[in-house]
């Protein structure tokens, strides 16, 4: 049977604003997926996002939605949980929001272990302002200011997110449209901090400038690219150059923190 | 029963006027001089199962202010110049979105790092101004400990009730320095909860004006679901670019604090009645003030003091009245002439308008107002 | 008492400020009278020169720093020098006669004797040197009665060194009445 | 014995549709087509299914009813 | 030789305006709507040997091109209402520390992020005081896009010669309405070079004022070694918290700019002779201003226009001396009322101020403006 | 012979205004005869910092040097070394200035790579504001802000560089003290961000409220916990418990940034 | 020519904001008039309904938006209703005859024709509907020269596309008169 | 055949020196110790020059002066 994705949607949001082929609204449909599966209450689920494309997607999702400033996301979702920790808080958001200016609230959520899940929409550009490079844009390639192509070295998203000491990550892409809900749940079911970077596409932006042809030709692209950790244990180096490797790629358990800081308001004697 | 009293510092003393008006979250990050509010705040929060948590930066400690605020606490941060600079975008989004909270901000030299132990009063432009964009300002100046604690009583009564983050501006000195205060009894002081919302969840809109210029938040959590932006909003709370709206939006935001400015500003007379001389003041600076007004009067000069207790709104129709009886002004601040500039606006010529202006680490001491009410002429 | 004002001045770490909070809560707290302290440090809180100041009066007190100082505590020689100049003519200098030995000019009232010394090797700990001063002070300006300083200083004080602070105080107070009638 | 092959009904939603041409691509069938800038079906009795179209559809355009 | 003449927006003006100033430095981070001019500036600069960069986020944009400008760069942001916000903390830190470099901030919707893609011009007051602490500003208000060349180098020069952050304000119609634009020749402007110490290194402090109010700013690497910092200090460059020396210094910062008010504030008097009804107007609203002033002589009415230029310093001596020769003053803004606050405070109630304030994304048109006139009485 | 640290150091800036018994001056003992050995020249070298008390050692140091805002060296730093790629840039700092507020900066250099040596003190504490808990105060600790116990977690700031893209990253201690010159100079030669840890101490406000008696008891805690990297490899995972790892701990080769950037100035045509 | 105000509506992605440009520089840089072009367009510019406005004149221009419109083009019914309440009296309506269909009433001058397709069919690529619609409005409105207006679009198109640009402005220009004379 | 042991000199510059202890207790032959709020020299004999007061001295406050 076709899937009731409107049971979660707003009433009379669609279409939405992103742009034909634009992965985002890939992203959202596995998100609907996940809540399902896991059966969250909308009145008891937050949707937090920052600013640019991607953070557009709380306004289309029938809960508790807050689109903050940009790159604000998880700071916000940080207070949102800490006053309600019986809360769900999923945060949503681009490359450019998520591990530019919102680098630093990122990588502390991380170190604080609270327990949110953060889907990363990677596009690899700052789809919303029209394309300039973001911090996951691979070196050389072609921004609206880079147009000799870019300087910059890239994020490995999940390394950071590891290195700062994220207790679930995984990875994704927005070709492999039926994983997507999968590894979100796994991520919302962690407890403690989850991150879920999901390889996306920005056609209008990205795209183009990079000599994609289509939006087809970029998720073809990452079909090609993407391996699943497991199948890549059996690789060999050289089979796995320019390979992405998608599924969980750390699960880990350590104190949650709204679980921690219950146990101040114990030693201080306060009531719950 | 006799009142709990304490010998305490203002920054002290605020922290407690914030567990009394009901504070259950705090969201800061340190910065002399105002670390022992957020110090307090640590020890005290658990004990009444409320949340202390300290952000990476200013910046994080504001948006958690305001997620907590919206997940339906009382919230409270602390900070000082380089903190409040920091804070200044998302203070715009406290504004845009109508998040109450309370921003107790404590004023030291500056600009940027400045002279961290040293009073001053030179962020009163920057709460009024510093964020981009239109939007409206509460602003408090405390003036001993006692009103450190009581202020912030109100600050959170005015958050609540006009939905927006509410300054509370205390100088290092007022801040720092150490007085007899007396713990408030439950009741002695109103007690401002959040309007809650009087429509059920369906019929819920966040920014629903038909309940006048202030309409109910729910919070999150509470069984209510809503969609809150820093975009420009229609009421059901989702981005427009209507103009009508916005335009709409806008004038309310402003409207729904200066409709009511008779309301908000409160503000002290002091030996006005027959004053030829007035010295307009605000936090330890009035104090300085008082003793030189007390001294004036011992030597036969007609002097008097408006203390500003509340800087946002300015007192324009307080400050246009007085303009027409005095022959003049004199502001000590320690600034280089702010409250000035809103005097000289109010004051439309028809008073002389001395400032005297010290941003050098000490108080401007009663002998120089003294001295300077020899010039007015 | 119309207002009296009062300075402690010497080195960062000297407990300074603790000495000037005591007393400005005995003279509020247990002798209901009005009033303020406060105090002036740099980054250098942790070692230089370090300033408190008690204010205390019978009516609300307005301005609350010092104008005229009617007291003044010294325990290091830069302290001294830095901060006697707002000395009122008849007013108190105390200082510690080890450590301050250039006492500035004016009319006013010195009595030194070895406040340090005293706290170290009469009463055992140099810690509570800020407490032997603090009994000075009282002693020799009477702002507050001797049971309301002590008062004052017990309450501040965790169980342990009770007798400790007690002898400090008292020792301070005794001091200071014989020096100032030597001097 | 041959089974009767019941087909789905594949319901496009013309307003939502960018015409993105990810559901014609990735079908395995080719069962979708572009018509101007929607999609539409060329081939149903193709259709196996699978949910591809549906699934990837980044524009909640196009839904496939089958039991 | 015939200029080179072009057809572009307002940004893109700009960043011409800059290369031609001599800018070899560009440090920002995306935001629309003043995007063009990075996108500009990161295709031109690596042509002339200059660096571009796009840093994680505003703050840090701020701090490289501080960086960058004490490496002794002409140095250019580009930026808009949130960007700015979250300058603030270092664009105090360059006033304190007094590093050169240009702050072009794109004015649009706000607060918070407001209406991203719509005109405003309600940056104008946190301009002036969105950094706490004192200081001093410079802001010009660009009204066409050859004005967005042309004021992109004046900032320049007024950045190196008063050793500050300058701002070019234009709101998002003149930044993104395309006009022709002549591209200066070598010397068809000034342009002005930071002064080089004339001491040896080993005599050199950073903050020496027998060089007088604005002492010569050494380059990192250039063979001077100096300590800069955010903290109040001496002429040496180092920390100091004496009071004499931080009251001398905070006025001299103010001094520098306030003392040369007449050098800096540029304006334009449009048909103001025999005018009766002053429209006071800046950016795009002044081209609204001038067509509503031709349309009312046309009409018989006596109207004209004093066109702000520089917004900071304030033109308080020509509105003043207009307040005793007008009727009235009609003040047309994209936002809710910030000339005005400033007009009123000039006019000292010798004129009357009318305003009229669009935050709905649309500019003030001609119409409105002839309306309002007819309200002066 | 004695050392001629004063060579180095500012006529008339000693004493310094850390506590009695800060590491702060053993880590810029440390850097003195660091550069000594690389015979940095004086007016080629910038050293930067943000503040804290820490960041207060430019100040001392007989260079260009640049007292920042809290949390801004790295930013600054890169303006400085992108606009004149020749000079040496050193960049110091405390543990809450470098990874709390400044986390953001940091880790951007990090991915940049760009040729820069950032010394990160890390005192486990915010020292100059009085001792609230910094992004690196262990677990349970006291600080001011924490009388019940610190409820967060802490970054390890040697994988959260590694995890944000260090080419570079090392970790010595101030009871090591010989041993920090050698890392920072093997840091200041390698080509790209480096990073140097140096675990110190903070007697005033972080020893005392945890219960060290003495800033020596505080060394002799570094002394214990700090196990060369080297030898870790002969050593048991148990055996490894409760130690902290010393030496250079990352080391890789890549493009260096303002390199990369000449590339782009050559592509575009311009002179040098 | 005192003041022409011209508005190039439809939605994002047709190419309008260019249209108005080249029509703006044409009378600009080709034709020594005065010119300002701009735009407004929201988030939603990859789209939702798009305007791009060219004020052409002989003295400088003041205010750079329309007032009253005096030509104005529809590509689609959204921007036909949207935009044309502006439209001046005598003014000139230029519309695509396949999706504009609804035209508002109202004093002015209607010229239609199938602008998209005969930019799709005729010329061969449907990405030129714009210049296609550009040579209409040269055609009808005669703000810049025939020469003029191509000499603009030549200017700013790639090599590789001079023959597809010239080929789309004059069937534009040409149908705009064939329809303009049969109105 | 003995070799004269020549003695360091060691230099402690007292208004540098803040009393922290650390050079008296990581001197591996207790040469030195504190004397009031400042180190002194105990036993200069003692001495191995080894360096490590001068070394871990966080306040340039002592110099050991060998060849
Ligand atoms: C403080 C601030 N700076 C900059 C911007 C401009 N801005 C909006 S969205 C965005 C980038 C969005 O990129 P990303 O997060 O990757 O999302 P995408 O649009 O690619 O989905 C930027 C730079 C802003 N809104 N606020
Ligand atoms: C924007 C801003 N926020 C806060 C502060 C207050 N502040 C100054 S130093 C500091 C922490 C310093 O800690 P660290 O970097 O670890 O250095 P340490 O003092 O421990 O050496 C803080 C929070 C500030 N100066 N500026
Ligand atoms: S610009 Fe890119 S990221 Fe944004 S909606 Fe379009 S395709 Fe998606
Ligand atoms: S269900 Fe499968 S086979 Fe059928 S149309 Fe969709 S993608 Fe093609
Ligand atoms: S994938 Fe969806 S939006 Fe794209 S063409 Fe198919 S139905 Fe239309
Ligand atoms: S407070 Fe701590 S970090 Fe700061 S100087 Fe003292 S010991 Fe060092
Ligand atoms: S050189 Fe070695 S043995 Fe000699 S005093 Fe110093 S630490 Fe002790
Ligand atoms: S280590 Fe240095 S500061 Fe400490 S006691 Fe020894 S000489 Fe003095
Ligand atoms: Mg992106
Ligand atoms: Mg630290």
């Amino acid at each position: 049977m076709a899937y009731d994705y409107e049971s979660r949607i707003r009433p009379g949001k669609l279409p939405h604003i992103w742009c034909p082929g634009c992965g985002h609204g890939i992203v959202m449909k596995g998100l609907i997926r996940a809540m399902d599966t896991l059966s969250l209450k909308k009145e008891e689920t937050a949707i937090v996002s920052g600013i640019g494309c991607a953070s557009r997607l709380p306004g289309y999702m029938d809960c508790c939605t807050l689109h903050t400033a940009h790159g604000r996301a998880a700071a916000f979702a940080t207070g949102v949980k800490l006053a309600r920790p019986e809360m769900n808080v999923i945060l949503v958001g681009g490359d450019g929001d998520g591990t530019a200016i919102g680098g630093n609230h990122f990588i502390h959520a991380c170190r604080r272990n609270i327990d949110m899940t953060y889907i990363i929409m990677n596009n690899y550009i700052y789809g919303m302002t029209g394309g300039q490079f973001s911090p996951a844009t691979p070196t050389g390639h072609k921004a609206s200011t880079t147009p000799y192509g870019n300087p910059d070295p890239a994020f490995d998203i999940v390394k950071l997110a590891i290195g700062a000491g994220a207790t679930f990550v995984a990875r994704g892409t927005a070709y492999h449209a039926n994983q997507i809900d999968k590894l979100i749940a796994e991520a919302i079911q962690h407890k403690g901090f989850s991150v879920v970077e999901i390889l996306d596409d920005c056609p209008t932006t990205y795209g183009r400038r990079n000599k994609y042809k289509s939006v087809v030709e970029m998720m073809n692209r990452l079909k090609d690219v993407a391996v699943p950790v497991k199948a890549a244990e059996k690789m060999s180096a050289e089979q796995l150059e320019g390979k992405i490797l998608t599924g969980v790629l750390h699960k880990v358990e350590r104190p949650e923190y709204c679980d921690e800081y219950a146990k101040v308001i114990e030693r201080a004697g306060g009531n719950k | 029963m006799s009142k709990k009293v304490a010998f305490l510092q203002g920054n002290e003393a605020a922290a407690h006027g914030a567990l009394y008006a009901g504070c259950k979250f705090f969201a800061g990050y340190p910065i002399t001089p105002s670390t022992e509010v957020a110090e307090v705040m640590s020890a005290e929060l658990p004990k009444v199962g409320g949340k202390f948590i300290q952000m990476e930066d200013e910046i994080g400690a504001m948006a958690a202010l305001l997620g907590g605020a919206l997940a339906g606490k009382k919230a409270l941060t602390s900070t000082s110049g380089p903190g409040l600079s920091l804070k200044q975008e998302l203070i715009g989004y406290g504004c845009i979105a109508e998040i109450p909270c309370v921003v107790f901000n404590v004023m030291r030299g500056g600009p940027s790092t400045g002279m961290p132990t040293g009073p001053s009063q030179s962020d009163v432009m920057c709460a009024r101004w510093g964020t981009h964009g239109d939007h409206a300002a509460i602003a408090l100046m405390p003036a001993s400990v006692q009103e450190c604690y009581d202020m912030v009583v109100r600050a959170f009564n005015l958050a609540e009730t006009y939905r927006m983050p509410v300054f509370v501006m205390p100088d290092e000195i007022v801040a720092h320095m150490r007085e007899r205060i007396e713990f408030r009894e439950p009741g002695e002081l109103e007690v401002i909860d959040r309007a809650a919302p009087s429509v059920p969840p369906s019929e819920y809109k966040p920014y629903d004006t038909t309940f006048g210029d202030v309409p109910p938040l729910a919070a999150f959590g509470s069984g209510y679901k809503f969609h809150v932006t820093g975009l420009n909003k229609l009421p059901d709370g989702f981005p427009t670019t209507k103009a009508e709206y916005v335009q709409a939006e806008e004038e309310r935001q402003l409207r729904k604090v200066y409709a009511k400015v008779d309301d908000i500003v409160e503000f002290e007379e002091f030996q006005l009645d027959d004053a030829e001389i007035c010295v307009v003041a605000y936090g330890s600076t009035s104090r300085s003030a008082r003793y030189a007004v007390n001294e004036a009067r011992a030597q036969g000069i007609k002097a008097g003091m408006f203390r500003i207790k509340t800087f946002w709104p300015f007192p324009d129709k307080q400050i246009k009245a007085l303009a027409d009886k005095v022959k003049g002004f004199i502001v000590p601040e320690m600034n280089l002439g702010m409250c000035s500039i809103e005097v000289e606006r109010c004051a439309q010529g028809k008073a002389q308008i001395l400032g005297i202006n010290r941003v050098d680490g000490e108080p401007v001491n009663p002998e120089q107002i003294l001295e300077k009410m020899k010039e007015v002429k | 008492m119309s207002r009296y004002e009062l300075r402690f001045s010497g080195a960062g770490g000297q407990g300074l400020i603790t000495a000037g909070i005591i007393l400005a809560e005995a003279a509020s707290i247990h002798e209901g009278k009005q009033s303020v302290q406060s105090q002036s440090y740099g980054p250098e809180a942790r070692g230089g020169a370090s300033k408190s100041e008690v204010i205390i009066a019978d009516a609300p007190i307005d301005y609350p720093k010092v104008t005229k100082c009617d007291a003044l505590l010294a325990l290091t020689q830069e302290a001294c020098t830095k901060y006697s100049d707002d000395l009122k003519e008849g007013g108190i200098l105390l200082y510690d006669t080890d450590l301050v030995t250039k006492l500035p000019e004016g009319n006013y009232k010195r009595v030194g004797f070895n406040i340090i010394n005293t706290a170290k090797n009469e009463v055992g700990r140099e810690i509570v040197a800020n407490i032997v001063a603090l009994g000075a002070m009282i002693a020799l300006t009477g702002v507050v009665s001797r049971e309301n300083g002590e008062k004052a200083v017990l309450s501040r004080v965790p169980e342990a060194f009770l007798e400790l602070n007690k002898k400090a105080y008292a020792a301070g107070f005794e001091k200071a009445q014989a020096a100032a009638a030597a001097a | 014995m041959s089974e009767e092959k019941k087909l789905p009904r594949i319901e496009i939603i013309e307003k939502y549709c960018k015409g993105c041409y990810i559901c014609v691509e990735f079908c395995p069938k080719k069962v979708l087509e572009m018509k101007g800038f929607v999609v539409s079906v060329k081939d149903l009795g193709a259709c196996i299914k699978c949910m591809q179209c549906e699934l990837r559809c980044p524009d909640f355009a196009i839904k496939v009813h089958a039991e």
